[in-house]
């Protein structure tokens, strides 16, 4: 599709480095050499994603089409791009602020719905994000009580962060903010496949469509970079 | 019905979402204690303090360190 | 009689720079610390964009500069120290047979350059795997017919410690992109079966025929060119799995090849800071020399006397080095006079 | 090969700050039990703090948290190893990148630190940032000798590979004690131990978790993984060593997911390099709690046999 090329915005990419608490940096100086997307777990299993084309969007200024992809939220945050740049460009950090950043358009909340419960069930908790619970009934027949485990191994049954310490953390979290993002998130239920309607299941490529997550009225993302992938996809075209 | 972004968000520009995005970063990353930020963290503070009487007793050790933050929030205030 | 003329190096750019000078009625002193002159010329097979005979073309240059009468030849020698000024150097040279003192009116540096050794490029398997060679080992391979024979893959890897900041340098190496076609069209001649894949990031064939010669790669030979830089060299069995990103296409591709060379950048000859300390003159942040001015005066370096000739300056190639060679002469033998 | 300048820098402690990771103590018992047992049998003293919590990585990398919410969270963790005066020992790659590079940002940056310090001041904590974070596998190479030295079951014929893990070289680009790209220090602790190194093509891939996508693009995740267990079925090593307990967590569960969609038969036991050395050391079979792996077990067994419980 022909797409009118802006006048890029230089003041963006030169304000936005400071800001980021200095994490993101140095994306201009890209050779655009595709070493990363070369090595890249991610764009090995999935067609459209690409490293190399979200950080030239950037340095260009096309925002909006970083915003509101799907790639966006496809990163494996693996660092094997980090590793192998020959300009030590952070792409991972990259990835990470521009997500809080397409959060606050409006995009990609469901992702985050899921793992919401990781912070506010398990991290402000107990301390702990990885809880003992298990959902996969064959590792439950097989391992069974895990406390017991940790009983035969000489730890105590339950690892347990002390009260004091989980009264830290939530008050850093109360503090900095994180609490009231995550009161953001959680609440309403998401669509999922089978209730949604035929209109929104013909424009939904993948993911599940939200209306609606918590207080946040959430938009839609598209594939920004290329056709969806997957088997899925190959068997249904 | 919209089959990409260019056709579902083709009337925004991305200075727009650009600028929106920066203004968010600016006040996330701040490093400025403003009254209103201030005032934020007061909830959180008080559940801390309400905890047990050992983080009581921290807290009030800070009290000293964070009164002439508050008054050079209040003036800020005043002055801005 | 006309006073002498130090020559550091014994590569093409210093040959050329002694010739001249004896031809024009000057003595030249050329040092070399290898047991015989050539340099990094000498160790090639063809020349580039013209397929020519280098050990030919060396072996006559060399010859040439032995039969003249104005030049004599110190090989395994090295610059110890360097005293005065323009017109009256005190240089002291270590020789086989023991230090040797001279007095020349000017020094020409040709220090020429050295191939990077890619030990840091262990994503490219380099050091750990047979297969994976710089492109100085496949000069090597070729002149003794080691080729891949049969349905072989071979990968060429632009772009190898030359523009990186992380692991090389930051500067363009310039001839890579030339003498990765030389390559792969060598490889072509020797064996049509194999096949040649280049992976590029840009094609910089800044010079005479380069152009045609890379493009001629491509259309008679059927040189496959993909535009992405490898990410890593995987050895799998009797295989080496390239991995990149086909970046015109945007995805990522692999191929299994057999045999992977990587192309090095020229880096600085190794001890040019020493030799630049020594001599008194100022090198840049890689560890060049320093011209004083960059386009009319590319030969002066930073202390009046002492010219600089071929690649210790820049990388560049063959007729760049021979012309600057050639320059630093008639600059040499103003003062000499 | 490691970079021994940066060995030689580890110092050779007799305490340390024992960094519990949530995966090791909630999924892997024997990670933690066999970490804390084993620095002991090589003579380190391993601290621990019940005030403890989670590094704050995942919550992070999973956009729940921004990094204003996890900085003060990294800092108060670490204050408490200073509170000791000792240094931080990490079982996990995560607990390591996310430590390191949040306090290497810390100290580079005193604004940041002031704010951070302000919040923990709060608390009656504060950070200077003066410890070191090592990984469990950086000092068990430090130790080497030691470790040779002390072998009660020698690994003879465990043919075992390796799975280093992406948080440790890639965010240890500049930082980990070997090259990023090719490391091969655990090797060299394998064969130490008596054991025989197995290549594999995909050694150097990613286990696939990656970080959220197991959860939320389950697909890719597991088609990742599914080419990483092909490459290591193609070996067929006896055991999987890795050194992060994410990633043992992925190879280890996603081998019976794999199995039960597919009909596929992946049986490779995966096993955390402090389960590893603690073998080797002799610690007792509980500790090793091998009971909480999910796939090869019967191979586990058999191992078990030919080393000698």
């Amino acid at each position: 599709m022909l797409e009118k090329v802006k006048d890029w915005s230089d003041e963006f990419y030169e304000s936005f480095k400071p800001i980021a608490m200095g994490f993101v940096n140095e994306a201009e100086k890209c050779l655009q050499c595709g070493k990363c997307t070369g090595q890249c777990p991610a764009a090995a299993v999935t067609p459209s994603y690409n490293p190399r084309k979200i950080i030239r969007d950037l340095v260009f200024g096309n925002v909006k089409r970083v915003l509101s992809s799907v790639e966006l939220w496809q990163c494996f945050f693996c660092s094997g791009c980090y590793s192998v740049c020959p300009m030590d460009i952070n792409f991972p950090f990259f990835v990470f602020m521009f997500r809080l950043a397409a959060m606050n358009e409006g995009y990609g909340w469901e992702d985050v719905k899921q793992l919401e419960g990781y912070a506010e069930k398990s991290y402000l908790k107990d301390g702990i994000t990885v809880s003992t619970f298990e959902r996969n009934p064959y590792v439950l027949d097989t391992v069974g009580d895990i406390g017991k485990i940790r009983a035969e191994a000489g730890l105590p049954p339950e690892r347990k962060v002390s009260a004091r310490g989980v009264a830290e953390i939530n008050m850093i979290s109360d503090l900095s903010g994180m609490t009231a993002f995550m009161k953001q998130i959680g609440g309403v239920e998401l669509l999922d496949c089978k209730s949604c309607t035929d209109e929104q299941a013909k424009r939904c490529k993948r993911k599940p469509m939200p209306s609606k997550v918590g207080k946040v009225k959430t938009h839609y993302r598209f594939y920004n970079y290329g056709e969806p992938g997957g088997k899925k996809h190959a068997q249904a075209g | 019905m919209a089959e990409n972004f260019m056709e579902e968000y083709g009337q925004e520009t991305s200075r727009e979402a650009a600028e929106r995005t920066l203004s968010y970063f600016r006040e996330l990353f701040s490093l400025e204690m403003p009254l209103g930020r201030m005032m934020k963290m007061m909830p959180g503070m008080v559940k801390f303090a309400m905890h047990g009487k050992d983080t009581r007793v921290d807290l009030l050790k800070f009290v000293p360190q964070m009164m002439p933050m508050m008054k050079a929030a209040v003036s800020g205030k005043r002055e801005g | 009689m006309a006073k002498k003329t130090l020559i550091i190096g014994g590569g093409i750019a210093g040959i050329t720079a002694a010739q001249k000078i004896a031809q024009n009625g000057g003595t030249a002193l050329l040092i070399e610390k290898e047991g015989h002159l050539g340099g990094n010329f000498a160790k090639l097979t063809y020349t580039f964009p013209v397929l020519a005979d280098a050990k030919g073309i060396v072996t006559r240059e060399i010859k040439t500069a032995e039969e003249l009468a104005g030049i004599e030849i110190l090989p395994r020698t090295t610059l110890e120290s360097c005293r005065g000024e323009a017109g009256n150097f005190t240089v002291e040279l270590g020789t086989p047979s023991g230090r040797r003192t001279e007095q020349v009116a000017a020094i020409v540096v040709a220090a020429g350059f050295h191939y990077m050794e890619p030990t840091a490029y262990t994503e490219y398997a380099y050091g750990r795997s047979a297969k994976v060679v710089t492109s100085l080992e496949f000069e090597k391979m070729a002149a003794e017919g080691r080729l891949p024979q049969g349905p072989a893959r071979v990968v060429f890897v632009h772009c190898v410690g030359s523009r990186d900041k992380a692991k090389g340098y930051r500067y363009c190496s310039k001839i890579c992109c030339s003498y990765s076609a030389k390559h792969a069209i060598m490889l072509k001649q020797a064996n049509p079966e194999a096949k040649a894949y280049v992976f590029y990031i840009d094609i910089r064939a800044l010079g005479k025929g380069y152009e045609e010669f890379i493009r001629e790669a491509m259309e008679k030979y059927n040189v496959r060119y993909i535009r992405g830089r490898v990410a890593k060299v995987i050895e799998s069995g009797d295989k080496l799995l390239v991995r990149a990103e086909d970046s015109l296409i945007g995805n990522p591709v692999e191929v299994e090849a057999d045999l992977v060379v990587l192309a090095s950048a020229m880096e600085p000859p190794q001890g040019s800071r020493a030799l630049a300390g020594i001599l008194g003159i100022a090198t840049d942040e890689y560890g060049f020399f320093r011209e004083a001015e960059a386009n009319v005066r590319p030969c002066h370096s930073s202390k009046e006397g002492i010219f600089l000739a071929g690649s210790c300056t820049q990388p560049m190639e063959i007729a760049a080095a021979v012309a600057m060679g050639g320059l630093a002469a008639s600059e040499a033998l103003i003062l000499s006079r | 090969m490691p970079r021994l300048d940066k060995v030689a820098q580890i110092p050779k402690p007799e305490q340390i700050f024992f960094f519990k990771s949530c995966v090791a103590s909630n999924k892997y018992p024997g990670i933690e039990a066999c970490g804390t047992e084993s620095l002991r049998l090589l003579g380190v003293e391993p601290v621990e703090s019940e005030e403890q919590t989670c590094c704050g990585g995942f919550v992070t990398f999973a956009n729940v948290a921004a990094p204003t919410a996890s900085m003060p969270a990294v800092a108060r963790n670490l204050s408490l190893a200073e509170e000791k005066n000792l240094d931080t020992c990490v079982v996990c790659n995560g607990c390591w990148t996310f430590l390191n590079e949040f306090g290497h940002f810390m100290n580079h940056n005193e604004e940041v630190k002031a704010s951070v310090n302000m919040m923990l001041n709060m608390m009656g904590r504060s950070y200077e940032g003066s410890g070191q974070v090592f990984h469990i596998a950086e000092l068990f190479y430090r130790l080497k000798d030691d470790i040779a030295k002390k072998v009660k079951r020698p690994l003879a014929g465990v043919r075992a590979a390796t799975h280093y893990g992406c948080h440790y070289l890639g965010g240890g680009k500049y930082s980990a004690i070997d090259d990023a790209q090719m490391p091969s220090y655990m090797e060299e602790l394998i064969e130490l131990m008596g054991g025989t190194v197995v290549p594999y093509t995909a050694n150097r891939e990613c286990c696939g978790t990656g970080f959220t996508q197991i959860i939320n693009g389950k697909d890719l995740s597991l088609e990742h993984t599914q080419r990483k267990l092909d490459s290591v079925r193609e070996a067929d090593p006896d055991l999987l060593i890795v050194q992060c307990p994410y990633c043992h967590s992925q190879l280890d569960r996603v081998q019976q997911q794999l199995n039960f969609r597919q009909g596929t038969d992946y049986q490779t036991p995966v096993l955390h390099i402090a389960q590893l050395v603690g073998m080797a050391l002799g610690v007792p079979e509980g500790k090793l709690a091998f009971a909480a792996h999910i796939s090869g077990r019967k191979r586990l067994e058999e191992v078990w046999d030919r080393v000698g419980r």
